[in-house]
């Protein structure tokens, strides 16, 4: 925010002239970067633009196949595997980096245990841990394991990780893609006292707000090549969303359609129970689109999650269309025409091994099968449908799920839920990682289905989405739906006096 | 009346010999259970030396008068086995002696001879087939296997008999089969085979039978098992004769540590089994169809 | 860009390609080494009578490990296949001998029959106990591995459990003796069944499914696979395997007993291992797992063709070859 | 709203730590029950004098299966220990036997150190395969598992290798059979070996990363972890314990051949899984180990005290109570 004090601040860590090619299909094209002394520097494109590469790149995680990096001024190798932390530079990676057996404290000290006469101190570690985690407002028992957190706590985890490590450069990859405002406040608090403190940050983001609102300079990428740096202040949102794309962006957001009111009813939730979520009821109309609004941990994935027969339900029923969905049948209801896409991309949600077509089709195998054996015609010319109807970019069509960019990862996810043709979508997180331009497709996408008589529910933890995109909006809060907002009513400032219960639904 | 406990240790029943030898002890302690009300025998098997070791001491806790055990390895055991006769316990050691083997170990020793059964064999080839070019099929590399090759070779000594080979068969019939097989290959011309073990013979004539060789003209096992006594009371060419190894000698040491007990002299001493060479005129003598070997 | 991203595409398909191939060729390559090898020992080894006999033996570990295959891409094992096989066998002799049907060639067809039933009731057993019971499927496999080899011992009365009626017993000896077309009968059965299995696996839903299930059993609940019946499936499939190994490995030497197939389990996953499928699951090579099967025959082959190693020292060096044959593909793929 | 918030992130907390208590306690239960069924089978069972005898024959097996806790946790596993034992077993007592050092005590002092060396050698084989050789730890254990029986059965000729030194033989007896304050030696070493394990595991910084890569190796990297070298030192510790469960077994049998020791390998992971540690890596129970050692060893010795039940079904009711057990810890941490 303050372009003239850090113009004159030295350079810590630069690329000059980088590239990048994975076996044999280059992904940067002879970039150059630089971050200097106590900024806080926002790398942005499209998905797949090559962000994530570079930073791997800055971090030691790759090695630039041409070009060089320069920390101070001086060319170095950065040494590999995070062996650059002991020059100070760590790296918060776009997919969780967490052993799942391991404590929260025992995956902040990893690989660096602070040991007294050889043994582990405990304790210290253990009250360190707390320390961090109070100073970014987390509330994650230092002794939990990792696989007991949900990806937002994990994230707290990863950046705690980070920033407890007296690092001179932070590189962050999209570490807000799974907090919530709230924490992303607190986020950026810690990101600023450190800036002022001389730290330097490297911002990897897809939300122009917040890319607006933190940082001091921006690099915009494009299809592995550098287009722009330039401080923030002089920029707008829209000009950087048309640097990024490459051209002019119409609006976000499609003209909403609210459905009939004597549209029949397409999905009807009837007080459906689970360890933690109590009493919900619902219907959704053909149609209708849907949001799902709440805090963190406020039980929306898990009442999603119940409907759908991924949890047992303790109680309660759900029809579809007038025909009861039985409970824990996630077969049964994707037949009913019900489906869900998770919000865990890489836990549950894709083959990280194996290919695009083989994630795209696996759960609508028996599309593709003749005579009871599968078609590789068929499901070539499903993928070639799916890139096409989603943008899904990749340099290598042979590559693993894995490896794809962030952003590409979760447009397959959306196409692999799509695949089945569902007449009920519910969409958790729709846009976790997705750039601008690929966004608004999405958008037209879901908005198009409802006008075709689909239903869809949102769930998401960011408001404009909800606000942009829904005709109706649900608020949940421990557990409980506690409003059904309308039209006019949809506002931020009003969800989220439900969302903090400062507000209740008269007759819930 | 007197009562008297004996426990049996023997190998488990996982193989033809081995199986004979738990029908046998069970059958003998049945018998002598109704011959003696006061009586009470306790058999377990144990798969190797470690277990059986370990088997011994169970035996000890619950309280045993006599020991009689057939040792799976006797080397290993003799630790075991002191421990017990140390307590003052009976012991009658069966078939297999550890390299000492005097009265520090055992009161009685059953012994069926191990060295016997390979020189009985080999002394067969040797007056049958002086200039025999036999291959061998060994057990498992223990040492009653080696003591039956060192037999074999004093059995055959000072004749033309020649040995082609020696591999492993695990007295096993599949992997018996499995080496038969590659013998037939690599020796365009085999006269005998010894393979020490009627479990194995099985293995050996099947191979021998898909092969359609005819240069082969016998096959010496050993133990005697029904199937095999069978064959040579029937006149098989390919079996002439086989070398006794009775496993029913475990019965014969329970008998004699029960007269121990019930009868009027003490036993002690070593008592030998021979590794009689059965033929087409004694086969009748050793032929019992309802054991399960 | 779009003509770019085009042809860079093509550039690095070909090389994956390349990839993948020299992976799958691998064991083959492997398998080569060891027949030049085996030719310079001894020269009766390269012999069609020898490598016939080889490939006929090998027939059991080879079917077996096909099933063991499918159990380890879903990510999980199975312990248990070589006392199946003993107790198995040993359940389709007694019913032979029992004389229940008085025509032989009936007699036979009902007993296949009841031997394939016999397998996949054991695989069922399997599956449940590790999928519903949710008991690792090493322990639980290595518990029902106890229990059939017992129930074995037991039927045998601890001796050999044979196959009494001679009429039988001409009449099924071809299915192991004889041959189809020049072909020994158990390679024909190798190929049969490794086509089909790759079929299954490469080609169906149910494959696709068991690949996904072992790969993460997460992503594949939540895209509608019943991951529990696929696994159960499974070991099923690997019960089945096993009695296609017993329906070859009766009319062999007409009798079992209770020391049958003893550590046929660990050949069989050798071979699965061998073959390119990795024990962490998520990926399956059936043919790779027949020439799997076939190098551990082979290996044996040569060391009781060769005339150079003591006896003593053949299972050292055994153990020596097969680390080798791993480091050579390796360096194989590594290369690529 | 924090306030709250705090008050659930409470209630998660607390529930899964009671789900970890139990997990943990589990096999103990499972123990508890065993030792119930025994006294119940016979009255001996609960005497002193058997369960000592028990828990000092378990020995082998526990403190081999601590050492399999290591590698187990760190992802893999190794099957060569069974061979191993034979092979340290068999180099030591020929060591003893080649009487290099004249006087016996000195002599003793030497063998032993001779074993441990012998047994780090081992280990670092089976390490450096695994590691540096990228071969999946199951086949290239099962690969030294080869070599190291083959080598034990050449160094035997085929038979046994016996210590012959009476006085030597005198002198270490005490080793096995004697006691310390009144706890026989055997248990004092599985006590002492489990203390120093337990503390490597979880208290030392190796110890973490021994988890942290079994759990996730990628992380691990991530985070500066040398994965191959924890790895190989995981391999490493575990022929150390193989090594001293060899210092325990000579005393007792004073003699080996190439068929000591088979299986143990089995047994040894069974006590770790039985245990509570999963065999796909990234946590590590010591103790539990322990206690699954022992209940393998108590259902053996239940099985040989009780005499209902047939000879020729022990290994199937062996079989069934592993599951079983098995059954009943699952269905404690399920009701959690
Ligand atoms: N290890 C890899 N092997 C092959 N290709 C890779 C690898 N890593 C990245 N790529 C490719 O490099 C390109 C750039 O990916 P990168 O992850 O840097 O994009 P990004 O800008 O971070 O996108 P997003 O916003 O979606 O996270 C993509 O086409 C991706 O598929
Ligand atoms: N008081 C509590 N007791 C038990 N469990 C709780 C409690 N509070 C929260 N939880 C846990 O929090 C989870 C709710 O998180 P869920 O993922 O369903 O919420 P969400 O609104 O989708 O939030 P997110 O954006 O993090 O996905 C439940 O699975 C539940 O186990
Ligand atoms: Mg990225
Ligand atoms: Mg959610």
């Amino acid at each position: 925010m303050n372009p003239e004090a850090v113009d004159g601040a030295p350079v810590v860590l630069s690329a000059r002239r980088v590239s990048k090619s994975f076996s044999g299909v280059q992904v940067l094209f002879s970039v150059d970067f630089e971050l200097r002394q106590g900024e806080i520097h926002a790398l942005m494109g499209e998905n797949g633009a090559g962000k994530s590469t570079l930073v791997k790149i800055l971090s030691g995680f790759e090695q630039p196949t041409s070009g060089e990096i320069l920390l101070d001024g001086q060319p170095i190798k950065l040494p590999p595997n995070g062996g650059a932390e002991a020059l100070g530079i760590v790296i918060i990676h776009q997919e969780l980096n967490l052993a799942e057996h391991l404590t929260v404290t025992e995956s902040l000290f990893l690989g660096r245990e602070v040991t007294r006469f050889g043994v582990l101190d405990r304790k210290f570690m253990r009250a360190e841990t707390r320390r961090v985690l109070d100073l970014l407002g987390s509330h994650v028992d230092e002794n939990a394991p990792i696989a007991s957190l949900s990806i937002a706590e994990k994230q707290m985890v990863e950046i705690a990780k980070a920033i407890s490590r007296d690092a001179r450069v932070v590189i962050m990859d999209e570490p807000t893609a799974v907090l919530s405002r709230e924490e992303t406040g607190i986020l950026f608090r810690q990101v600023r006292k450190l800036r002022d403190k001389g730290t330097s940050f490297i911002f990897v983001s897809h939300k122009l707000d917040e890319v607006m609102e933190l940082t001091d300079r921006v690099t915009v990428l494009r299809d592995g090549q550098w287009i722009k740096t330039s401080p923030t202040a002089i920029l707008d949102g829209e000009a950087i969303a048309q640097l990024m794309v490459g051209r002019e962006l119409s609006s976000l957001y499609p003209a909403k359609t609210e459905p009939d009111v004597d549209e029949a009813i397409a999905l009807r939730v009837e007080a459906v129970s689970t360890g933690y979520v109590r009493d919900a009821s619902f219907e959704v109309r053909k149609g209708e689109i849907l949001g799902f609004s709440g805090l963190i941990g406020s039980g929306r994935t898990e009442l999603m999650e119940a409907i759908v027969g991924l949890r047992p339900r303790l109680s309660g029923d759900v029809f579809v269309e007038g025909k009861a969905v039985p409970s824990g049948d996630l077969h049964a209801a994707n037949r009913s025409g019900l489906a869900y896409m998770t919000k865990d991309r890489k836990a549950k949600g894709l083959l990280l091994n194996a290919g695009m077509a083989a994630n795209l089709t696996l759960q609508s195998l028996e599309r593709h099968s003749r005579l009871g054996y599968l078609d590789p015609g068929s499901e070539a010319a499903a993928l070639a449908r799916a890139r096409r109807r989603f943008d899904i970019r990749v340099r290598d069509a042979n590559i693993v799920a894995g490896r794809m960019s962030g952003g590409n990862q979760q447009k397959l996810l959306l196409a692999k839920v799509m695949e089945t043709e569902p007449q009920i979508i519910i969409i958790d997180e729709p846009t976790r990682g997705i750039d601008v331009g690929t966004k608004q497709q999405i958008y037209h996408f879901i908005s198009a289905l409802a006008r075709d008589g689909r239903s869809i529910i949102v769930v998401s933890s960011e408001m404009p989405e909800i606000i942009g995109l829904c005709t109706r909006v649900a608020v949940m809060r421990e557990g409980q739906i506690v409003g059904m907002l309308e039209g006019d009513e949809i506002s931020e400032h009003e969800i989220m006096r439900y969302a903090a219960g400062l507000k209740k639904k008269a007759a819930a | 009346d007197k009562n008297v406990t004996i426990g049996v240790s023997i190998p488990a029943a996982d193989h033809g010999w081995t199986a004979g030898v738990v029908f046998h002890a069970e059958r003998v302690a049945k018998l002598l259970m109704e011959r003696h009300p006061g009586l009470n025998v306790i058999v377990k098997t144990s798969p190797d030396p470690a277990s059986q070791a370990n088997a011994v001491q169970d035996l000890e806790t619950q309280g045993i008068d006599a020991l009689v055990i057939l040792p799976t390895d006797p080397d290993p055991l003799v630790n075991a086995i002191k421990e017990v006769k140390g307590k003052g316990t009976f012991v009658a050691l069966v078939d297999r002696a550890p390299s000492v083997n005097d009265n520090s170990v055992r009161d009685l020793y059953v012994a069926g001879n191990n060295p016997a059964l390979g020189q009985t064999a080999g002394e067969y080839i040797k007056a049958t087939t002086p200039d025999a070019e036999v291959v061998v099929i060994r057990g498992l590399p223990i040492p009653i296997d080696q003591q039956r090759q060192d037999g074999f070779d004093k059995g055959i000594e000072g004749s033309n008999v020649k040995v082609l080979d020696r591999q492993y068969g695990n007295w096993n019939r599949d992997d018996a089969f499995k080496v038969m097989q590659d013998y037939l290959t690599k020796y365009p011309k085999i006269d005998v085979v010894w393979c020490q073990d009627d479990d194995m013979a099985v293995g050996v004539l099947q191979a021998i039978d898909q092969a359609k060789r005819t240069d082969i003209q016998y096959v010496v096992a050993g133990a005697g098992s029904k199937e095999m006594i069978k064959k040579v009371m029937d006149g098989d060419k390919m079996i002439p004769v086989d070398v006794l190894y009775p496993p029913a000698m475990v019965g014969t040491a329970l008998e004699m540590t029960a007269a121990n007990f019930f009868g009027q002299v003490p036993v002690r001493g070593v008592y030998t089994i021979d590794a009689t060479l059965i033929t087409k005129d004694n086969a009748k003598d050793f032929y019992f169809p309802e054991s399960p070997f | 860009m779009s003509v770019n991203e085009e042809s860079s595409q093509n550039g690095i398909r070909r090389r994956s390609w390349r990839d993948v191939d020299l992976r799958a060729v691998a064991p083959f390559a492997a398998l080569a080494l060891l027949l030049i090898i085996g030719a310079m020992v001894n020269p009766n080894f390269i012999g069609v009578n020898n490598l016939a006999n080889v490939a006929t033996r090998s027939a059991f570990i080879a079917i077996i490990a096909v099933g063991a295959t499918f159990v380890i891409s879903a990510g999980d094992l199975d312990l248990s296949v070589g006392a199946m096989v003993a107790f198995i066998a040993s359940l389709m002799i007694l019913f032979m001998n029992s004389g229940a049907i008085a025509d032989p060639a009936l007699m036979l067809a009902a007993a296949v029959a009841f031997a394939v039933a016999a397998g996949a009731a054991c695989g069922l057993a399997n599956g449940l106990i590790t999928t519903v019971g949710r008991i690792e499927p090493f322990i639980a496999t290595l518990g029902t591995m106890g229990i059939y080899r017992g129930l074995t011992t037991w039927l045998s009365q601890g001796g050999a459990i044979t196959l009494r009626e001679p009429q039988l017993q001409e009449m099924y000896r071809p299915a192991y003796f004889g041959s189809i077309l020049g072909m020994p009968v158990p390679i024909v059965v190798i190929l049969a069944v490794t086509a089909v299995a790759a079929f299954v696996l490469y080609r169906t839903r149910y494959g696709r499914h068991v690949v996904a299930v072992g790969s993460n059993s997460d992503v594949a609940r939540y895209s509608g696979i019943a991951v529990n019946r696929v696994r159960t499936i499974a070991f099923v499939i690997q019960g089945l395997c096993v009695a296609v190994a017993v329906l070859l490995y009766v009319p062999r030497l007409g009798s079992t007993s209770a020391t049958t197939g003893i550590l046929w389990e660990l050949q069989a996953i050798t071979a699965v291992v061998v073959g390119g499928t990795a024990l962490k699951g998520g990926a399956g090579r059936v043919w790779g797992t027949i020439c799997g099967a076939f190098i551990l025959e082979l290996v044996g082959n040569i060391m009781l063709l060769s005339n150079f190693v003591s006896e003593y020292l053949i299972g050292a060096i055994q153990g020596a070859i097969i680390i080798i044959a791993m480091l050579v593909q390796r360096s194989l793929v590594r290369k690529s």
